[in-house]
């Protein structure tokens, strides 16, 4: 498939239609919004799965084929923070605090953002590592340490850095996908193929339901822009192309195969808006919701879902083929 | 019956700071406390986790000692960072041995 | 199958007798009631399939064998509810604003019972139009605004006419049925396929479950029947019937299947007890829901699940066959 | 601690009046509230909306003036036709500003 | 508006016992009750069932006479054996017909 | 398969190794409790699933294979509880209260070890009689009745004897086995086939996520072990097993094949967490939780899951083989 039909065919999946559903409903000022309980249910069992499934694929690969990429991983998760707290400097005129948090969102990853590449690769038939999930779990922490580190220089702290850095690494979601990780790792391809009606037949629909919530709670978000200012939105847009490139390159040069380079990019690309705005919250009060979850959550994620995904795709291609 | 005049203390909170705000609650002397889920608005509106969406609601009855120093402690470490809002009435209880 | 299998086919079919169990366990005072979360999530699982199903199948429909059935529903909606409000007049001693309830009801339809009939054909390998779901987004509406009117020029009006009209259209059931609808349209079985697990496989299976909570709502609404009276209940099983004979008249007019014509008279028969109970409630709070919940909900609908669909489908056949 | 009594009005409703009566109560003069999700019975009984079940419980700290105002309000338009009943407590809170 | 002065008689209990515990309230002379589902802690401790895991808070505005006779039950048929909590505060409530 | 290395394959099974995970993730402080209404949802699933599972089996069973099983799993529910309030007399320096109060739970069985029992037994592929969840239902409440009855000599009766047990048999756990034992019955094969995709093909990644949630709960019983001593430890890893040889040595006298003696052995030996913690809190409110909780939970449970359930069907293959 070519580039356009790529696009189209992501933006006609079921996921991405109940996310701008999410959205149209909320502008009619229609409630979609699941209760808490379910939400927490949607979120819980993609984390689990989609740690299951990396958890039997990172089985299946080769020690050497992982090692690499995990290191390329981890630098991503140190510069991209840094890069935000500069490029922040000039596009905005935020503060260091406010800085920060974003340099820990933007760092950080997506869940979800990723799980919809996933399923967009798997649509497209592209092919690409299963152990990718490893890269989302290593991913998803040291950026937000960094961020913090960043911003709590001008910050008063609320809480001592251990008390946050253990609030972090015992956070649902890292528990949820490093143990679901250990958890297909151990159970292997046999084990798995019992649990597989349940945590892989269902969960493109489980996906489409919690995108629709995602749309719902994004057009909320939307309703702060104004406060944001047009270099964040600028920022929140330009950012993650710069680092999905960042991304492509790094995972090629650590020899992923172009889906996975992709899914790479994906992951750099894509801002934290569970993980971070939770930590942030908590050690960096002062910092400015209206900004970070704004920006990730109201734009950024948004447009990776529409077009960053298939770009970041074309763009692997591009560079890998 | 026997009651005894006490003071109970209801703290409206952003639900991201139940696990420190029982803690503090705690430490400043409280017996016990009882928590709901809850949603609201009010002057600042902007909430860190959109996701969790909700406030919890923390009621304790304490003696005016300890209300005071929970008042404090939320003046101090709560009031100028989160989303948190305060009021005591006065509550009558037996067993008051049970509370101090 | 002859009429007689199908009704014994139905009454053993796992959502009905879920639906007998949950009545069964309220009469022994036992509590099988689902947390409000789960019963919300359930509703909009299944909103949601529906219409995405609809979708799908409405796109492969040619637009000309749509029109007529669409327009034949339209009457439907407007024609039912003036009936009813007529005929309550002559088979009860309820005022004009009860009687507007009642319309509004009994004019518009239930999602549930329309799914039970999907389910009931599906079973019984009679084919239908697929797009019979957009024939039940379009009569859900109208007959609430046609009994609110009937019953407003009587009632001291607690909102205001826009007010109401507003939040029937942006209703949740309203929003997920319409929204699924397009979302299964623009999708097509190309990306209907990637969720068929979710809301197809499992479709009769939460259905069961949901159905299990309505024999729970039924039997404490079966608890107000004295407060009905004698001519209530009447109308609550008799009017159906006259309204699916109606249906599937109208629907075999307009050139529909046998199947297609008594999922119509299914739709005709059945009384609404999401969309409509709120809009009364909300804009016509004079009205006692011990009638309108009564008659729908504890008798109309239970009537509907056990020998309405069956029945209707066997007049279809002698109808149309 | 400086703290002032203000009014904590109670009111709880059937579930689906929700959006109007926060609505109601703001254009009262309320600058925030909390609401939480309830049961319950009354002298009422019937509820329109057996699925949505349940109740709401909402409270707001308010001046006297606001206070009477909101009873008002309840009195015309909900009293006679939902099913809500309210109280109010005296409560004492700090920063009184944040409420006027 | 005219209100009238009656008390609100708060109630924290594990979750097992809200069947009875309604009974034993409207036994009491109580004509309504609101429910919400809560958590705590408190001196007790252990609960039954952690399945349940929580508590409920029940109120209840009722005369003076009706919570004296409620918080008699509470001491005689549960403080021994359940874990409960409860306290009383004063209330204003329009329409006090309905509560007594 | 041989003994070890069944063993391996139900420890690195999905729901086993996910009970591990919520143990650990509770032992790092982490949360991963699902929310009340979830977990509820969760339980209701399971019930109701082994109840329609067992009724469609119970169907094909030739009742002259029902009787006998049924009659010694009835006298297991009385001798059970019998013989733990006599052993723990000698055990433990508990008092007759607190005696009772185990001998309800250790008598009464436990939904989800047996549940993972089956699961385990079909990965295994071993065979047993579909009828065992109607043992299951058998053995739920007589050993209740029994271990209140002994300790209710010597108790302040908080409630008539009436309310306990019509608190007990109108229970939501009996009402949705029972119940689904019956709409399985009716339903048999063709209807349950329309159902299967839901409790069927789910069902292993429900009782995963179910058995997380039961790691998480295990986990906090366990702090309170310090309080129960040593004796009662003792109980709770020594007594199932005598337990479990009973119901496997009556299994197979009554007929039974070695999969279904296994099945009856885990009965006997699993100890209720659910319908008897419930009863006996209302009934006897003066016997510890801290005692039966800690026991049935944190203890006995484990235990079966991770060593029993492969030893009883040990066992069961070199008594019966
Ligand atoms: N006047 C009020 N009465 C009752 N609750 C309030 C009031 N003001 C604020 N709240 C609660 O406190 C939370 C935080 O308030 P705020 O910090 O003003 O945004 C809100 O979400 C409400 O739940
Ligand atoms: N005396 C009362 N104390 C506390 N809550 C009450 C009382 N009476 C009624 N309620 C609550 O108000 C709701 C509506 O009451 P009613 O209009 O009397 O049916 C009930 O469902 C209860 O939640
Ligand atoms: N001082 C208190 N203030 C508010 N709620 C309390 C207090 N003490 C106990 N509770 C509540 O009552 C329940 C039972 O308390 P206890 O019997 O002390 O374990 C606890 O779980 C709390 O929800
Ligand atoms: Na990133
Ligand atoms: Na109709
Ligand atoms: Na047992």
């Amino acid at each position: 498939m070519d580039t356009w039909s790529l696009a189209a065919a992501n933006l006609t999946s079921p996921p991405v239609l109940a996310f701008l559903l999410g959205l149209a409903a909320t502008a009619l000022k229609g409630d979609l919004r699941l209760p808490e309980p379910v939400y927490q249910l949607l979120s819980f069992y993609l984390l689990l799965g989609i740690g299951i499934k990396g958890g039997v694929a990172l089985r299946e690969a080769p020690a050497g084929d992982v090692l690499l990429p995990v290191l390329v991983t981890l630098a991503l998760g140190i510069v991209i923070p840094l890069l935000a707290f500069v490029v922040l400097r000039f596009m905005t005129r935020l503060g260091p605090v406010d800085r920060g948090a974003l340099a820990a969102h933007y760092g950080s990853t997506s869940l979800v953002t990723f799980t919809a590449a996933i399923v967009f690769l798997g649509a497209a038939g592209v092919s690409y590592e299963g152990f990718v999930t490893t890269l989302l779990a290593v991913l998803e922490v040291p950026a937000i340490v960094v961020g913090l580190m960043l911003a709590g220089r001008h910050a008063a702290r609320s809480a001592s850095w251990g008390e946050s850095l253990q609030e972090i690494l015992t956070s649902r979601s890292v528990l949820l996908l490093v143990g679901g990780l250990v958890l297909g790792f151990v159970t292997g391809t046999a084990g798995y193929a019992k649990v597989e009606p349940f945590f892989g037949g269902m969960f493109t629909g489980v996906l489409t339901l919690f995108l629709l919530e995602m749309g719902v709670i994004a057009a909320r978000r939307l309703r702060d822009l104004p406060q944001a200012g047009f270099g964040l939105v600028a920022f929140a847009i330009a950012f993650p192309v710069v680092c999905g490139v960042m991304g492509i390159a790094g995972g090629l040069a650590a020899g992923l195969s172009t889906g996975g380079a992709a899914v790479l990019g994906v992951l750099a690309a894509s801002a934290s808006y569970i993980a971070a705005p939770a930590a942030v919250r908590l050690a960096l009060p002062e910092a400015n919701p209206g900004y970070y979850l704004t920006a990730s959550l109201g734009i950024t994620f948004p447009f990776n879902l529409i077009v960053g995904i298939p770009l970041y795709l074309a763009i692997a291609q591009a560079l890998g083929g | 019956m026997h009651t005894e005049e006490l003071l109970l203390v209801t703290i409206v909170a952003e639900a991201i700071v139940e696990h420190r705000l029982v803690r503090d609650v705690a430490a400043a002397g409280a017996r016990g406390w009882t928590v709901v889920d809850a949603r609201g608005q009010g002057s600042r509106g902007v909430r860190a986790d959109e996701f969790e969406g909700s406030n919890i609601r923390l009621e304790t009855l304490v003696t005016p000692q300890v209300a005071d120093r929970i008042l404090e402690v939320l003046a101090r470490d709560y009031f100028p960072r989160y989303a948190v809002v305060a009021w005591s009435t006065a509550a009558n209880v037996v067993r008051p041995e049970k509370y101090a």
